[in-house]
């Protein structure tokens, strides 16, 4: 194996965890790790660039079909094997590019090794695992939908280099036909369309935004602060509902998802009605 | 009586057109084998076999010579320029590319659909030079008066080692080109897609051929009359009811034309099932004149359609038109025998009916599909869409546009415009004066480059209703009927309720009620096919859309 | 996008809901519901802009005709007259 | 003149509704039992999305999204259909808002013993790019319901016209408990333009239509075993087909469980070639766990 490409996503996931996550049988790129963190023992995921990794457009940090595959066979074999005792917490240390656009992918139905991983993730969920998303660098499309999107709790760092979005910015742009300057306009006004992290904080779905000196340097000092407020996440997680109603009941939904909420209300009454 | 003749004067030579054409053809003799030159000499030989001032004719309809074109566009400018191109449509930019490099200056042309955009920058900067706008057929027609070519450039599907042609299913004006220039002494230099030992059938007699070259690939075909049922519009289907019911049950129309479109697509589409109900199978619509339109597979497969004549082909239709010989001009190896020329006859004085579709009308009738900024020119619409007042039998529905009783009257062919009063953004259709106008002015035209004139047309359709023209007596009543079927445009917007329940009265405007049309059942389940699968259903399965088509 | 809003006289209330359409392109979405006064009131949406004087033709043709106490919402994107005329008597029928 | 003798298919033809033509209300009412439809959050709710305003986009009065409560096969469902000619069928906050909650309510009526079983009727590309981070927020919650609702009762993703199921919605399809599409139906997360952005056009050609289909149109789908049925484009065939799955049940292990399969699939396959469609189909043939 080439030597590990270095990212914010690996050096996050190495001080949290000790470890590489690198085992045998799985990917290069998805890394997987068992550690103690306070009292608990609880496994750490990541999905990080990995130039060896089999399908070539799955090369950079991107959810592809082994990711998505290997990822959820192994959560499910860890759901299992808990079943009877403590529900591990499971962390994923996000920094992914996005999903592996390649021909390959589409042919082999990535649609479904993303769903096979989000539903992983859910099922850890409901059985009771606290999932946590730590959020320290990219987390776009795909990359959020599979690593954070069924977390009880997600935690991002406060940081320019953190970005939580549908799609990056030249991407959209193209398809929107509206320039880059248009674009970071619009987000200043409509706050779904903004890139940075403080305006999706502001959508209510963060358990917390974080500011962490030097957030792609792992050191001592904000490991420790990290894993402080994993461990407060954790205990948030055992102590709140198994759904995601959480995200709707904070201060932000309130604010920015009226539309969501008034969804919610209307239907639950027409549907009782009925 | 005997002539007497001075020695010191030569002799006037009256084969100078021959004789050059051998002193040319030498020049190239070193590379040819019999009348075979391989590819990799084609631009020096156009080089050699051209002249500046030169008449050219490249071929390019549907389909299109184009590794001719594209190896005529890599000519020296040096040695070649200031070519006079004749070309029935501009279509590639291989054919603007010759006018940039300086190769040609003066091109009389009939259509530049898809160029036309840039072919009124190079008018503009002075690149081209526009001797006229011609339909299809008149630039053949000139081909053989005053524009005849030096040299044409043409294409055929196959070649064999003598020289003879087979043009396949797009014949379209092969012959005649060729016709123009083997028979006074022009070079006819074909491109063929391949060569072969035999020959499914002879189209073109290896004595009229000068130089074969097998070409890099396929000569360029465009699917161009290819509409996709998917994307008709319920309105559509409502005009299309009009045009069945007020006008081909109306006047018992037998044979037509159909333009391209999707107006008239949705027109064939309704004949197996609204025409049907109204009983008309067998009554109207037997004889066509028309490429072989896939829209139209569902007619022919119920019943309706006796023959049909074709321009060209149209890619994707040669296994069922193969398999229909009793419809279709084919060939004894199946294939489609198309000729725009005798189409064009055909449509000129064999139809019953013409129906199209324009950009602009103005309060007059006038139609254009010259807009502001563009030259497209025209097809074959204005000669179809006109009344040959040289036809002498007549039929039914020529008959019924009789509107006088003077005993010296003749009948007219229906030429009908079917439109929408507005286009996609809100574009009227309806203008108080036609773009062509300004357009004409602008490129130093000596006439305004108007498609259709109103008086020709005898049948106006919109959304809102039918304007019978042909009964209107005088201008006025004309333009009061092509307003009242104007719908909000700012010629319709001049119709008056009482004018216009005049009109109604008189039998000149007809609304869909007067019609025994129901705008509720103008849904696109009446269709008989409503997506390109159901056309390939509807054939059995031997239509086989071109790939751009295909979604399944 | 352009906020559209038109007032007709009408004699009788339009009798129930009505929905058609869809905010496509080249199309529009229009709900009716009855209306208390003798009025119908149309509100337009839409996507082109610049078009009011096309709109109030539309609209005054088609209210020459019908006479329904309604308040009609329009939700267009990029509809042609023809079709906003069709659509408008979709929504209108069996609702006089 | 002698009416022509039409061959079955053509007469079939003639016959049948297109479930394709139908826009996303009159789907809801091909697929319940007749006379069992009623809409929630319907038109004159008026929920539109408060976001396409902000940025001059003409809103729709149910975003896109018809959900409607009635009976399949004689048992209580709700049918939730997208509608492809509003933006695309794209997830918007209001539109996916609309999706997540319906499937809760459907769970808590399963909860408490009532069996609402559901059916997704998708046109959709995906997430809706003016609403961007909400369209991913809802996604979520959709998926979470999903995972949730399937242990209790199908959930059926029925695929069916020309905007396909892309993006989000195509995970969504993903976590269904059975899938049914039409040949004219696409299925893939990341839509050709996307790619051949990212990735050239030798990877994907988006204008080279048959190639596209050729690979995640719904008849290599069915023939690679991600579809669980292939029908044609008949609206009364296509509910038919709905019930069938029913009347089936829960399938003993939904397809985004199937981890050994897929990933004995992955390992059949050669990554260092770019593999047509048919040559996966017969890789895959010999891969199987049944």
């Amino acid at each position: 194996m080439t030597e590990r490409e270095a990212s914010t996503g690996r050096r996050w996931f190495e001080a949290l965890s000790g470890t590489n996550g690198e085992r045998s049988g799985t990917p290069g790129s998805l890394l997987i790790a068992d550690a103690t963190l306070g009292d608990e023992r609880v496994t750490y995921i990541a999905v990080a660039p990995d130039p060896d990794a089999r399908f070539m457009r799955a090369r950079h940090a991107e959810l592809g079909l082994e990711e998505g595959w290997f990822g959820a066979k192994y959560l499910t074999d860890l759901i299992k094997a808990d079943r009877n005792g403590i529900k591990r917490p499971i962390i994923t240390v996000v920094d992914s590019k996005s999903q592996a656009y390649g021909r390959r992918e589409e042919l082999a139905g990535i649609y479904l090794a993303a769903a096979a991983l989000i539903a992983a993730f859910a099922e850890a969920r409901l059985e009771g695992h606290p999932v946590i998303a730590l959020i320290v660098g990219r987390a776009v499309s795909g990359s959020f939908l599979e690593l954070c999107g069924q977390a009880n709790e997600i935690i991002a760092f406060n940081s320019p280099d953190v970005i939580v979005h549908a799609m990056y910015k030249e991407a959209a742009a193209r398809i929107t036909r509206r320039s880059v300057a248009e674009l970071d306009k619009l987000g200043e006004k409509i706050v779904p369309l903004a890139y940075d992290i403080g305006s999706f904080a502001k959508l209510g779905a963060l358990y917390k935004l974080l500011d962490v000196a030097n957030p792609s340097e792992p050191a001592d000092a904000t490991v420790q602060q990290v894993k402080t407020v994993l461990l407060e996440a954790i205990a948030s997680a055992r102590s709140g509902p198994r759904d995601l109603s959480r995200r709707l009941q904070s201060e932000g939904a309130q604010n920015l998802r009226q539309a969501s909420l008034i969804v919610r209300e209307k239907m639950a009454q027409q549907w009782a009605e009925s | 009586m005997s002539l007497a003749t001075t020695p010191e004067i030569a002799p006037r030579s009256w084969a100078n057109r021959r004789e050059g054409k051998r002193r040319k053809l030498a020049q190239i003799e070193p590379w040819m084998n019999g009348k075979i030159l391989p590819g990799r000499y084609i631009i020096e030989a156009l080089e050699r076999l051209l002249a500046p001032g030169d008449k050219v004719v490249i071929e390019s309809a549907q389909k299109a010579a184009d590794f001719l074109s594209r190896s005529l566009a890599k000519a020296n400018p040096k040695i070649l320029h200031d070519l006079h191109i004749i070309i029935a449509a501009i279509s590639r930019p291989d054919h603007l590319a010759i006018f940039e490099q300086g190769i040609a200056r003066r091109v009389d042309f009939s259509f530049a659909g898809p160029q036309s955009l840039r072919v009124a920058q190079m008018v503009e900067d002075g690149q081209m030079e526009i001797g006229s706008f011609h339909t299809y057929v008149e630039l053949s027609a000139r081909m053989f008066v005053d524009l005849i070519p030096n040299a044409v450039l043409v294409c055929a599907q196959m070649a064999d080692r003598e020289g003879n042609l087979y043009t396949g299913a797009n014949t379209e004006e092969t012959p005649a080109i060729i016709e123009a220039a083997a028979f006074r002494d022009g070079l006819v230099i074909v491109q063929v897609n391949q060569l072969v030992d035999t020959l499914p059938r002879v189209d073109i007699p290896a004595g009229w051929v000068d130089v074969i070259v097998e070409a890099d690939r396929p000569f360029a075909m465009e699917p161009i009359q290819t509409r996709d049922p998917g994307e008709i519009k319920e309105l559509q289907v409502l005009t299309a009811m009009m045009v069945i019911r007020g006008i081909y049950e109306r006047h018992q129309v037998i044979s037509l034309n159909h333009g391209v479109g999707f107006d008239t697509a949705a027109v064939e589409l309704l004949l197996p099932t609204y025409g049907t109900q109204l009983g008309l199978r067998g009554k109207i619509c037997r004889n066509w004149v028309l490429n072989p339109q896939p829209t139209l597979i569902p007619a022919i497969e119920s019943g309706w359609v006796e023959s049909v004549h074709s321009f060209g082909n149209e890619a994707g239709m040669e296994q069922y038109i193969a398999a229909r010989p009793d419809i279709f001009f084919t060939g004894r190896d199946g294939s489609l025998r198309s000729n725009r020329v005798f189409c064009q006859l055909a449509g000129l004085y064999a139809m019953d009916l013409f129906i199209g579709s324009t950009l602009q009308m103005d309060g007059d009738a006038n139609s254009s599909t010259v807009t502001r900024g563009r030259i497209a020119g025209f097809g074959g619409a204005p000669n179809l869409g006109s009344d040959a007042s040289g036809r002498r039998h007549s039929t039914p529905a020529w008959l019924s546009l009789i509107t006088s009783d003077s005993p010296t009257v003749r009948g007219r062919k229906l030429v009908v415009q079917v439109v929408q009063t507005f286009k996609a953004g809100g574009v009227p259709t309806f203008v108080e004066s036609l773009d062509a106008v300004e357009v004409g002015k602008a490129a130093n035209l000596p006439i305004a480059p108007v498609m259709i004139y109103g008086d020709e047309i005898s049948h106006l359709v919109t959304e809102e209703g039918i304007a019978y023209l042909y009964k209107a007596e005088g201008i006025e009543e004309r333009r009061a009927a092509v307003s009242a079927v104007a719908g909000v445009t700012s010629v319709g917007l001049k119709a008056t309720a009482k004018r216009t329940a005049e009109l109604r009265c008189k039998g000149l405007v007809a609304f869909p009620e007067d019609l025994g049309v129901r705008p509720s059942e103008a849904t696109r389940s009446l269709l008989s096919a409503r997506s390109m699968k159901d056309l390939v259903t509807w054939s059995g399965g031997l239509y086989q859309p071109p790939a751009r088509f295909r979604s399944w | 996008m352009e906020k559209l809003s038109f007032e007709y006289p009408a004699s009788a209330k339009a009798s129930r809901k009505a929905h058609v359409g869809v905010v496509g392109s080249g199309d529009l979405e229009i709900l009716l519901e009855p209306s208390d006064d003798a009025k119908a009131h149309v509100t337009v949406l839409t996507s082109v802009t610049g078009f009011q004087s096309t709109w109030k033709a539309v609209l005054d043709r088609f209210f020459e005709r019908y006479q329904g106490a309604a308040r009609i919402d329009i939700h267009d994107f990029g509809a042609t007259p023809g079709t906003v005329t069709m659509r408008l008597q979709q929504v209108v029928e069996g609702n006089k | 003149m002698i009416a022509p003798e039409l061959t079955e298919e053509v007469l079939a033809l003639t016959k049948r509704r297109s479930y394709i033509e139908l826009g996303a209300r009159d789907r809801a009412l091909a697929l319940l039992d007749p006379g069992t439809f009623r809409e929630l959050l319907g038109p004159f709710d008026r929920v539109e999305s408060p976001w396409l305003p902000m940025q001059g986009i003409v809103p729709q009065s149910d975003d896109g999204c018809v959900v409607a409560k009635g009976k399949v096969d004689g048992q209580p469902a709700v049918v939730i259909a997208l509608e492809g000619k509003f933006q695309g069928g794209s997830i918007g906050e209001v539109c996916g808002m609309k999706i997540a909650t319906a499937l809760a309510l459907a769970r808590e009526d399963n909860e408490r013993g009532k069996p609402t079983r559901a059916v997704l009727s998708i046109e959709s590309g995906g997430v809706r790019l003016q609403e961007a981070n909400l369209g991913e927020l809802v996604l979520a919650e959709i998926y979470a319901e999903m995972v949730a609702l399937r242990k209790h009762t199908p959930i059926i993703a029925l695929i069916a016209g020309m905007t396909g199921c892309f993006g989000g919605m195509s995970l969504a399809a993903g976590l269904a408990s059975y899938v049914v599409m039409t040949p004219e139906a696409r299925l893939s997360m990341n839509g050709p333009e996307v790619i051949e952005q990212e990735a050239g056009v030798d990877e994907i050609d988006s204008r080279d239509k048959p190639f596209i289909w050729s690979y995640c149109g719904g008849r290599q789908r069915y023939g690679t075993r991600l579809a669980d049925v292939l029908v044609e484009d008949d609206a009364e065939v296509i509910a038919a087909s709905v019930r069938d799955l029913f009347r089936r049940g829960l399938p003993a292990e939904v397809r985004s469980s199937q981890h050994e399969l897929f990933l004995d699939r992955l390992g059949a396959l050669d990554p260092n070639k770019q593999w047509t469609a048919n040559e996966l189909r017969d890789v895959w043939k010999d891969v199987s766990h049944d």
